[in-house]
């Protein structure tokens, strides 16, 4: 249908399959470039936490409170495959009894529903945790599949008439003759083919590679790719999210994944993130930091190691301080017309990312089209393979 | 479309490279399975010789009892034994009783087999 | 993509399964009393036509042998049935084959069983 | 969890199946330093990043949750991103990648199994199961409260790439559908689903060869599931036959 915007997306992570149904939502002919699979970046790679927000309410409320509104949204539309025990915050000193009552006052201020509870109340639920721990929150934690989540947005938006071009890289942006973007120029690994995709709006949801499009166009994103490393344990130690309670820090989070619990996560800066290196020493401290939260860790074999690179937004600070928010460019600010770049955010807020792209992209258009994407629930996820 | 499922792969039945304890149980069934087939219709055919009376069976039986012939039995006799311990593995697996334990009972099954098989050679071409 | 359209089911449900596994226990059953009975009938084996007809005129001979040969073809052309369809053939392919078992099997349990009551009534 | 001060360096051979489009296959060599505990994942993630960007593989959460990484690794089929190379090889050996059998190949080492999730699907497998559910019913399940979790099967179709049946049949529901079918069944006794299954694409094509079982790197036995599958038709359709022989008696 011509009379349709044509929107092509790059990249297939969360962001990008969000965006792609929630603009097939809004009527748009949507195309998805991406040069792996779906999530096979760091979507594929992320810890697998539907964040609380509890995590980030003392040091990054504006996080925080996206995070539990989107958590309560994605519990409804992709129940498919997220296992939700909700998860504990703990305290094993006194400076994490300390963060606690920051935490508290976080959380209230982020209308996060946490409760404190009893360490024998605690070691009750989860008879795996440090017996030494001082104090429990309960906070709506949950842990997803991260294929399957992206590919539930993905099985909706094609089901809405989106077109899925995997194994295909941009190598470039189609510019107009005055610099603005009108479409993207593909390599088509599986095919071995180049050609030239144009669209109405060109939408960069490459995440940590979100710098790497931009300069095809000849603007910038001031996205850092900060990196951390998870570690996955052979047995299922605990039921429940398991949180240090404390500031944001290197491996304060044990999270149950089918009969593994895995450790994340650390934070440091790289500047290739086409492969990062998993580091022999920040495994060996996964595991320090695991053993204090679930002692019997230790007793757990290593079944995987890896590493994933966040896309978090700032250029000057250092990563842990960044904020977990999420931004949209309009590039026109910098005087190209025809793209917008979304990057930051976490998985649990790929939602809410999406809706912002989509209604920064109909207003640049001039579309009058309402976001629906909180009350649709999401196709089977097997249904982005089914023919 | 060369690595879909296809008729044409079926040597791939037989094919024990890279694979477990099973798919030797599996493979020996299905040789034999077509095996025995094969010499039941043909012993089928070949006893009506019977009918036609006793000149007939008699001379038959004399070919039979050529080496040769002797040889070809002893095969039939060890298909039947293999196929009939593997059966007895899969009804045995198919009602619950030592699925996890699927490799020591064929290792056992197959054991008896040719202690069996043995017995048989030694009755066939060393008491007579 | 064949895989991907279902196919009209063949019916090869639980019962024709259970025959075969069933059938298969008989036959080694059957085989086992077989050897014992032969053994003891005619310890030094069936050489000539007249050991046959002696051996037949034992009235469990051959009831023993008919059921050995209806449960030895019915078990066999299910189980080759089975190998055909590992081999994916079309609905109708299968509709043919399924005759051709039939008619094969029953002909050959006929014939079996003339064979036998020709014997054992003494040739 | 040893203290390894230097790590080792191996160098291996990757002998990767390349094809594209309907174009023909063949295998390409590449030649890696690798560390022996890093994963034949990580390798290929290398070949990629360094050496020919043109290879294409699926893969997604790299710690055996997502099951996209399936593939040949020296003839058997390995979840890649948790078998470390030192399991499948030695220094200046050589490891032969392969796609998966029995799905057709998209291009290099991925391939297609819509036909696997079709089957899953039908078997209205459901992802996130009470946790009683969740694992085999053999294994200790005393876990108390409404808990729930991701099941063990992560559909990575490897059981369907080992099974014998399969390389010759697309109809065969095959081993992780009809494992799928068993967990349903667990969860909810719908005759329907009964009536899916029993048929000639069903647990009766089966031939207990227990590659499937071999293969999976999940914990989902889908041989023992088949077999528990098997005396759960034959016991429900034995119920039903004497159900109707009384409903017909006057």
């Amino acid at each position: 249908m011509p009379d349709r915007p044509h929107a092509i997306i790059i990249g297939a992570g969360f962001t990008g399959c969000a965006t792609a149904h929630d603009l097939a939502l809004r009527g748009f002919d949507v195309s998805v470039v991406e040069r792996g699979e779906i999530a096979s970046g760091t979507s594929g790679r992320t810890h697998g936490l539907l964040h609380s927000g509890g995590r980030y309410c003392v040091t990054d409320p504006e996080a925080g409170v996206e995070c539990i509104e989107e958590n309560i949204i994605l519990r409804k539309i992709a129940k498919q495959c997220i296992e939700f025990n909700g998860g504990l915050f703990i305290a094993l000193d006194e400076s994490d009894l300390a963060y606690g009552e920051a935490f508290v006052e976080g959380a209230q201020a982020c209308h996060i529903p946490i409760e404190q509870i009893k360490p024998a109340e605690a070691l009750r639920l989860e008879p795996n945790l440090n017996p030494r721990l001082l104090t429990a929150f309960s906070v709506p934690d949950g842990a997803f599949d991260p294929l399957r989540l992206a590919l539930a947005f993905a099985a909706t938006a094609r089901k809405n008439g989106a077109r899925f071009f995997t194994y295909q890289d941009v190598t470039g942006l189609a510019l107009d003759g005055k610099g603005n973007v009108s479409g993207v120029e593909v390599w088509d690994r599986a095919a071995d083919q180049r050609r030239t995709l144009h669209g109405d709006m060109v939408v960069n949801a490459t995440g940590a590679w979100a710098e790497k499009i931009a300069v095809m166009a000849r603007v910038n994103v001031p996205v850092k790719p900060t990196p951390g490393v998870m570690v996955a344990y052979d047995r299922r130690l605990v039921q429940r999210v398991i949180n240090r309670l404390c500031e944001p820090a290197d491996g304060d989070i044990v999270l149950p994944q089918r009969r593994m619990v895995v450790v994340g996560t650390t934070s440091f800066e790289v500047s290739d993130v086409d492969y990062i290196p998993v580091v022999s020493e920040q495994v060996r401290m996964m595991y320090e930091r695991a053993i204090q939260l679930v002692p019997a860790v230790a007793q757990a074999k290593m079944r995987g190691a890896y590493m994933s690179a966040r896309p978090l937004i700032g250029t000057s600070i250092e990563g842990r301080s960044l904020s977990r928010t999420f931004r949209c460019y309009d590039h026109l600010e910098q005087g190209v017309e025809g793209l917008v770049t979304i990057t930051g955010g976490k998985a649990t807020t790929c939602r809410a990312m999406a809706e912002k792209t989509a209604d920064l992209v109909c207003e640049k258009l001039g579309i009058q089209a309402a976001c629906t994407t909180k009350e649709v629930v999401l196709d089977s996820y097997r249904n982005y393979y089914i023919p | 479309m060369k690595n879909a499922p296809s008729p044409a792969h079926w040597l791939r039945w037989f094919d024990p490279r890279y694979r477990q304890p099973g798919t030797w149980g599996y493979i020996l069934n299905r040789i034999t399975a077509i095996g025995l087939t094969i010499y039941l219709v043909l012993h089928l055919g070949v006893l009506s010789t019977l009918a036609k009376g006793p000149g007939a069976y008699d001379s038959f039986i004399t070919l039979v009892k050529s080496p040769g012939f002797m040889l070809g039995e002893l095969l039939v006799v060890a298909g039947g034994i293999i196929h009939g311990t593997n059966g007895i593995r899969i009804v045995l697996n198919s009602f619950g009783v030592g699925v996890r334990d699927q490799k020591v009972i064929l290792a056992i099954l197959m054991a008896l087999s040719i202690i069996g098989i043995a017995y048989f050679a030694y009755v066939m071409f060393l008491v007579d | 993509m064949a895989g991907m359209i279902s196919k009209p089911k063949q019916h090869e449900t639980v019962w024709l399964w259970l025959y075969k596994l069933l059938s298969g226990v008989v036959i080694v059953v059957l085989l086992s009393v077989h050897f014992v009975v032969n053994h003891l009938v005619a310890p030094g084996g069936l050489l000539t036509y007249a050991d046959i007809l002696r051996y037949y005129s034992n009235p469990i001979v051959p009831v023993m042998e008919i059921a050995f040969l209806v449960f030895a073809v019915t078990h066999s052309f299910v189980g080759m049935r089975s190998i055909f369809l590992d081999l994916n053939p079309s609905p109708r392919l299968i509709r043919f084959v399924d005759w051709a078992l039939v008619f094969l099997g029953g002909g050959a349990i006929v014939y079996g069983t003339w064979l036998v009551l020709l014997i054992a009534s003494g040739g | 969890m040893k203290n390894k001060p230097v790590p080792e360096k191996w160098t291996v051979t990757f002998i990767v199946s390349r094809q594209k489009g309907q174009g023909k296959r063949h295998f390409e060599q590449f030649n890696l330093e690798v560390d022996p505990e890093e994963y034949v994942l990580d390798g290929i993630e290398r070949i990629w990043a360094f050496h020919d960007r043109s290879l294409t593989f699926r893969h997604a959460c790299h710690h055996s949750t997502c099951g996209a990484c399936g593939m040949l690794v020296n003839g058997v089929e390995k979840l890649t991103c948790i078998t470390p190379i030192r399991s499948v090889t030695k220094d200046s050996g050589t490891l032969r990648v392969e796609p998966l059998r029995n799905f057709p190949v998209v291009s290099d080492l991925a391939v297609d199994m819509a036909s696997f999730y079709l089957n899953l699907e039908k078997a209205q497998f459901s992802q996130v199961a009470p946790i009683q559910n969740a694992s085999l019913p053999f294994e200790d399940q005393s876990m108390e409260g409404d808990l729930e979790r991701l099941v063990d099967c992560i559909e990575c179709g490897m059981c369907v790439s080992a099974c014998p049946a399969a390389h010759t049949s697309s109809g065969y529901l095959g081993p992780g559908a009809l494992a799928a079918f068993q967990h349903s069944l667990n969860q909810k006794n719908d005759p329907r689903l009964y009536d899916l299954v029993d048929c000639h694409d069903g647990p009766w094509r089966c031939h207990n060869a227990f590659e499937c079982s071999a293969v999976c790197p999940s914990n989902v036995d889908p041989a023992w599931r088949i077999m528990n599958l098997r005396r759960k038709i034959v016991s429900h359709r034995l119920r039903r036959l004497f159900k109707r022989r009384e409903a017909a008696k006057p």
